[in-house]
């Protein structure tokens, strides 16, 4: 494994979360803000299953299995959201 | 068979099926009070012949388990049992305290027999299944107690394998388990929250390892797959049995006075619950496509094949239909819950037990399986008793589904007696259906004296 | 390492025991019921989820998240070096993570300890029945994380894991960055998003 | 297959899985303790009618026939609200008190228990008690 990808994975990972982190706290709300949030935990997630967890290498079952399941949960969370907007 | 003190199983088996027709006999009794009010009463009352079927279930699955145990521990620890006289004695004293325990619900009232028992030194009575004298009980522990030592023993001395300490942890868990039977605070909310320990943890819980192992037992002979596969398989099923069943008592905690995030824990856990009953039905499947051998015994097979779909449906189908709390708030009580035991007790306890009466009777008779004949006889008995008990599930949800809509959503909710009379027409057709699975058991019992030995031992 | 998977066909099974991964999955499954279950209860109870969300503290979700995340690094490093036999860097990587996990106990700990002391419990309200529920759920996993590290790392340690045998680690690891994987949804959905 | 998963981690996994989410329920034990007490009116259990009116309930095997907050057996009405469906205690003493010890012909009909009129409080005051347990809105309506 690349321990330099590694660690600019684990950089990234950390900005991001700061990054969500400033929108709650600058209090941005609505379907933007919940949208970038979200689309910044796929980022994550996915940076997390692919080469953390090291699925990159797997055959597509088991990849599609977690990063459907990151995926999926997000949708849902996303489809409540909007349902509340109404 | 391989070991002579595996032989102290068969008159456990034969007692297991004779109190099945007890159960099935007072199950139709029952059923016929739904529609006839007045039948046997006041001699049976319903409360008297329900405790028969429920016991008579209860009483002889664990006979089924001692059984089962007996004569699959010699063979997987590659010993002899420790005291096959005290399994035996073990059994003549859980079987004359059956006896004289129901011939006390149907010759004393309830209340002489709580009485004449000394419940007032200690008050266990008068709780759904736990309805047996505080004495009973007692001597169920004793009995248990007894086989526990003697199982334990032989597999310390022989060989550890994952079916059998898998067992052993099932059958400790479930005597273990069995002492919150004497607990019994005046606080009706906590009476009904550790009662559950009991009711639910057995049945979902450590029973289902009791279930695992036996049908893993049956599948390595059967099938004759690698006992390394069969045993990770095992190990899989059983946690995902744990993991999911012991929150999953949660589904028991909605409506009784306990805290509402109990609905949420609940209703997660036990929507995962089906998973289990899933991998078991694609276990049994698999092993069985993957077999390297032909097995004679034809039966035994379809009945393991049998109890992975039946306990899919039943336990995990249906269950999952009632357990979430929204749903759970309509059903709670009704005749769906009805509707969901018959087919999970049939299709994960009663097949399993069946399944290894089958393996096992033929071999311990002398012969490796039963001739032709007498196997056609039993895949008949297989068949009209599953198939009513489908037809028996579905009857009984329709019945919960009418009498949900016209008791608790209706506009205009009726009485419960009025709602009663109303699904009346699918009583019927449960009663006629549970005529049809006494046929099947008649058939089932006749195949063991159909003669002829193809096949040798 | 990298060399060699490069080009090959990819592998069948994942890193890690399979018998872990069906623990995964299962684990997954319950946390997305749990997810949805939020999200959804959420729908209904719409202003007391925005104003209660508010009394959380979004900081200290933050901080524990950069925490497993380093802890998840660490953990991958681990993996990596022990591949490169350097089994000392590995165990090192290892009690980083599980550093990282008990940094992670500590504030919950005290994020806790602020909402217990002004009396919220698991039935305060619909929301808090969901906050505590779910954090100290996903809490005892990283417990339960930690404790799977500690046997990994003290077999490390211990030169029980080398570059030809690493299965073990590999397995503990995997459980870890699910632990990591589900926090990841869950920071967001609980503390920020509204 | 044989290398990607091995027997002996399934076992830890199981034993592990296993006693996790045992201390699980045990800690969510513990806190249903805790918290009860603001739900089952335990304070009505000084009571001692209330108290003997249980025994009555169990050595009478009513939860044979009826259910009680939902459990029990589905032949006869619910019971955990029946004080509140018959309108008073006195209404289920009456109920129970008026039952033919012949049944009805053709229907259901709840046996003859020949209670005392001390019997019949006890019996009511533990009805009255389950009534007020807080069972989270259910059941749905007063048919129960």
């Amino acid at each position: 494994m690349n321990t330099h990808l590694l660690n600019m994975l684990w950089v990234a990972l950390l900005v991001a979360t700061v990054l969500t982190w400033l929108i709650g706290k600058t209090g941005y709300t609505g379907p933007l803000a919940v949208s970038a949030i979200l689309v910044i935990a796929a980022i994550k997630g996915w940076m997390i299953i692919q080469d953390f967890m090291g699925l990159r290498r797997v055959r597509l079952l088991w990849r599609g299995i977690v990063v459907g399941w990151l995926l999926v949960t997000l949708a849902v969370i996303l489809i409540a959201y909007w349902l509340g907007l109404k | 068979m391989q070991y002579k003190s595996q032989a102290v199983a068969k008159p456990y088996f034969v007692a297991a099926i004779a109190l099945f027709v007890a159960q099935i006999l007072f199950g139709l009794i029952m059923g016929l009070q739904y529609v006839w009010g007045d039948f046997l009463f006041p001699y049976i009352p319903f409360n008297v012949a329900r405790m028969v079927h429920t016991n008579a279930l209860i009483v002889w699955l664990l006979m089924g388990f001692m059984g089962a145990t007996y004569y699959l521990i010699p063979e997987e620890a590659e010993t002899e049992l420790v005291s096959p006289k005290l399994a035996l004695a073990m059994f003549w004293i859980f079987l004359v305290a059956a006896g004289l325990t129901v011939v006390g619900y149907l010759t004393v009232p309830y209340a002489r027999l709580a009485a004449m028992t000394g419940n007032d030194l200690l008050p266990t009575m008068g709780r759904e299944f736990l309805e047996q004298p505080t004495i009973t009980k007692l001597g169920i522990v004793v009995v248990a107690l007894a086989f526990l030592f003697n199982v334990t023993l032989t597999v310390l001395k022989g060989r550890k394998t994952a079916i059998n300490t898998v067992l052993l942890i099932g059958l400790w868990g479930l005597a273990v388990l069995f002492l919150f039977s004497f607990v019994n605070p005046h606080n009706v909310v906590r009476d009904k929250f550790y009662w559950w320990w009991v009711v639910h943890l057995w049945v979902e819980g450590v029973w289902e390892l009791v279930l695992g192992s036996i049908l893993a037992f049956v599948l390595i002979k059967v099938t004759g797959v690698d006992r390394e596969v069969i045993e990770k398989w095992l190990y899989v099923i059983i946690t995902l049995t744990l993991v999911t069943g012991i929150l999953g008592t949660g589904h028991h905690y909605y409506w009784i006075g306990t805290p509402e995030y109990w609905q949420l824990i609940g209703s997660i856990f036990s929507a995962l619950e089906p998973i289990p009953f899933f991998a078991m039905t694609l276990f049994a499947f698999n092993m069985v496509n993957k077999r390297r051998r032909e097995h004679p015994n034809k039966a035994a097979t379809l009945w393991v094949l049998g109890t992975g779909v039946m306990a899919f449906l039943g336990a995990g189908v249906w269950g999952f239909l009632h357990t979430l709390s929204p749903v759970n708030y309509y059903t709670h009580g009704t005749q769906i819950t009805a509707a969901h035991g018959h087919m999970a007790f049939y299709g994960a306890y009663v097949m399993v037990n069946l399944a290894l009466i089958s393996y096992a009777m033929p071999i311990l008779r002398g012969r490796a399986a039963n001739s032709n004949k007498s196997q056609v006889a039993e895949m008949w008995g297989f068949w009209l008793m599953t198939v009513s008990i489908v037809f028996i599930t579905l009857f009984l949800t329709a019945a919960g589904i009418l009498q949900v809509w016209l008791q608790r959503v209706s506009d205009n909710p009726l009485p419960f007696m009025v709602a009663q009379e109303q699904v009346s027409l699918f009583y019927w057709m449960r009663e006629w259906t549970g005529v049809i699975f006494l046929i099947g058991l008649l058939v089932y019992i006749w195949s063991f004296f159909i003669p002829g030995e193809e096949k040798a031992a | 390492m990298n060399a060699q998977h490069r080009g090959h066909a990819p592998r069948p099974y994942p890193p890690g025991d399979l018998a872990i991964w069906v623990f995964i999955l299962a684990e997954l499954a319950a946390f997305f019921a749990l997810f949805a279950a939020y999200a959804f209860t959420r729908l209904r109870h719409l202003e007391l989820f925005n104003e209660m969300q508010k009394t959380l503290d979004s900081t200290a979700g933050m901080i524990n998240t950069l925490l497993l995340i380093s802890g998840s690094w660490g953990v991958a490093r681990a993996v990596a070096a022990v591949k490169a036999n350097h089994v000392r860097a590995s165990a090192n990587w290892l009690l980083m993570a599980i550093g990282s996990g008990v940094g992670f106990l500590i504030v919950k700990y005290f994020e806790y300890g602020a909402k217990f002391s002004a009396g919220v419990g698991l039935d305060t309200n619909l929301f808090y029945t969901f906050y505590i529920s779910l954090t100290m759920f996903h809490a005892l996993h990283v417990v339960l994380g930690m404790v799977i590290l500690l046997f990994v790392w003290n077999k490390t340690r211990r030169g029980g894991y080398s570059a030809h045998d690493h299965h073990g680690m590999e397995t503990g690891a995997s459980y870890w960055h699910m632990v990591d994987l589900v926090w990841i949804v869950l920071f967001p959905l609980v503390y920020v998003m509204r | 297959m044989s290398e990607a998963f091995t027997t002996s981690t399934a076992r830890n996994i199981f034993y592990g899985g296993t006693l996790f989410f045992l201390l699980v329920f045990l800690a969510l034990t513990y806190q249903t303790e805790q918290s009860i007490p603001s739900r089952d009116r335990r304070e009505m259990l000084a009571d001692a009618k209330v108290v003997a009116g249980k025994k009555i309930w169990e050595t009478n095997n009513c939860i044979g026939c009826h259910t009680l907050l939902g459990e029990g057996a589905y032949f006869a009405p619910e019971l955990g609200n029946v004080v509140k469906r018959l309108g008073s205690e006195e209404a289920v003493k009456a109920f129970i008190k008026s039952r033919p010890p012949e049944g009805v012909p053709g229907r259901r009909s709840m046996p003859q228990f020949n209670f005392t009129d001390q019997q019949l409080d006890e019996i009511a005051a533990f009805l009255k008690y389950v009534s007020e347990i807080n069972s989270a809105k259910w059941p749905p309506n007063i048919q129960g």
